[in-house]
């Protein structure tokens, strides 16, 4: 193996969070680009059917992750549960604190339309949300974003591979339907 | 939500007629869920009269069945309330020209919308992903630069930290309902000594300013009618409430 | 590489101490000389010329460790890691199983009412909880307990120094009714 590719290797197994390239080029005395070229080796030398570890692009930086067909095993060993399922209404408060992160209490309960206080303390205790100081707004309320964990958990890379808010829209059809029925309870009303 | 606690309770077994329904008061829960009876039509309060002197009929107290009484109730009043709210948005709403409004809310609907797949979209990922194991091990003392300071961190956070968790809770504080029990004999007295004099009072006379105490003015009013020594009347929906004597003592049947 | 070997790889690359070969063996479902023979295999694979961590045994069992000379490496990457500041729910986290060791998982969260799962995870990447063997009850719940790190950080010289819980208006015997209400909760899941 490349030597720098050895060096790497040894800092991403010490390593408990993902690497940065610049992070390990520092340490290792190199260029940003020398750490690229090292990392395409060893991500060679890491697939899945040879070791039973493989690299991963996660969290602003490359970490080793457990390949998924020995993560059983594993379980097994360190008695470690896979995370509780997170229900509809915690994915959903996620959703919005992701999306539009940082957000307080109140905002994130206007867009559902219901209080969000319950889902946003059980996404903290679960690690998922993180408290981020305080809007400079009367009141002053705590401000919530999400953190590495949030993006360990979803494969993410960093919120920017997030796909963009409009390709969730509903269909110019569904609109028109949603509208029409809207209108037509306006009428009633008028009536 | 209040439909799941209906779904559980044990039947509560009372016979109801009222305006808008005949019959067995858990019949009536159910056609509320079904949405074949408008639960606008439903007075709850009628119900409460009605469940009260069924309990003065049979002369004993079910405390298991009053429970599930009071819960199902309670479920109802939830339902209606929401339906409330809705209608002050809506009213709120009702400032604006109808069509705007209704341009309003489809924007509201179609930003909550997005959230909505959103969250689909996430569920997915995290079926793919949460399992993954990373290494959690801290680094080798002899592989740090800057060994951690000694006594970074004061210990006394410790117990700080877990004194709260570890001190039992406060006995609840009672005396509230203490107080409550203790009126309600009062305020009947009260009542029963007005309606000997005047024959006839309404309730927003002789009702206290406190919401709570009102609230007991209210449960000593039904007490009264359920005892057959009042007729309660009210001339229209959410207008004032006109207490008269009944002359004779009469049977409770036919106070209703 | 063997596929009983990658397997291994997974479980040494996971573990924070060293592992006996009988406990692989279990955590595979395969026989102890099936582990030594795989073990040879993966000793040859990690060699020191080869890869930045090498396999080394100790104290009775087979662990991954830092090849000599990437060791400078990782001390440069670890003299820019952040100093511990504990969230309110880690050091609450912290201090229930400082003073009620050893505490599994569900009794750490029985006394603070939410799941510690997170924060249990998050105390041991940063070493200052560690798994200590397994409770005798169903399904083999892990214990956790507080390592040296945790002493050196809240500058005490063993566990007995840590701050008496009776400046908080708790007697001693509240907390040891406490910790017999925990282990009599755990004989009751044993029985």
């Amino acid at each position: 193996m490349h030597a720098l590719a050895r060096r790497l290797e040894a800092l991403l197994f010490i390593s408990s969070r993902p690497l940065p390239p610049d992070e390990m080029a520092a340490a290792c005395g190199c260029s940003t680009a020398a750490v690229d070229e090292a990392l395409a080796d060893l991500r060679v030398d890491y697939t899945a059917e040879r070791h039973g570890v493989t690299l991963r692009d996660v969290a602003g930086g490359v970490t080793f992750a457990v390949a998924d067909d020995c993560a059983e095993d594993v379980r097994r060993l360190t008695g470690a549960e896979r995370p509780d399922d997170l229900t509809p209404a915690l994915l959903e408060t996620l959703a919005v604190v992701a999306y539009l992160q940082p957000v307080t209490r109140a905002e994130a309960a206007e867009v559902r339309g219901v209080s969000s206080e319950w889902a946003l303390g059980s996404l903290e205790e679960r690690g998922l949300v993180e408290q981020q100081g305080r809007a400079d707004t009367p009141g002053a309320p705590i401000l919530y974003c999400t953190g590495t964990r949030f993006l360990k958990l979803f494969g993410l890379r960093s919120l920017e591979e997030l796909p963009p808010l409009e390709e969730f829209s509903l269909q110019a059809a569904e609109v028109d339907a949603i509208r029409a029925r809207l209108h037509a309870n306006a009428e009633r009303r008028r009536a | 939500m209040p439909a799941d606690a209906v779904a559980v309770a044990r039947p509560v077994e009372f016979e109801l007629d009222l305006d808008v329904f005949d019959g067995p008061f858990d019949l009536l829960i159910t056609l509320i869920l079904r949405d074949e009876i408008d639960i606008w039509e439903v007075r709850v309060s009628r119900i409460i009269a009605e469940y009260v002197l069924k309990l003065a009929d049979s002369g004993e107290f079910d405390l298991d069945a009053t429970s599930q009484f009071v819960v199902l109730v309670a479920a109802l009043l939830e339902m209606k309330s929401r339906l409330l709210l809705e209608e002050e948005v809506e009213e709120e709403l009702e400032d604006l020209d109808p069509d705007e409004a209704a341009e309003r809310l489809l924007e509201r609907l179609v930003r909550y919308s997005q959230f909505k797949s959103v969250a689909g979209a996430l569920r997915l990922r995290w079926g793919e992903h949460s399992a993954r194991l990373y290494r959690s091990v801290p680094v080798p003392p002899a592989l740090l630069r800057r060994p951690a300071p000694a006594g970074a961190l004061p210990a006394s956070a410790l117990p700080a930290a877990l004194a709260p968790l570890l001190r039992e809770p406060p006995v609840p504080d009672t005396s509230h309902l203490a107080d409550l029990a203790v009126s309600l004999v009062k305020e009947l007295r009260r009542l029963r000594l007005i309606l000997g004099d005047e024959g006839e009072f309404t309730f927003a006379a002789v009702a206290p300013e406190d919401r709570l105490q009102r609230a007991v003015t209210f449960f000593a009013l039904l007490e009264l009618h359920s005892g057959g020594e009042a007729v309660l009347r009210q001339k229209r929906h959410l207008g004032d409430i006109v207490v008269s004597r009944v002359s004779r003592p009469t049977l409770v049947a036919a106070a209703v």
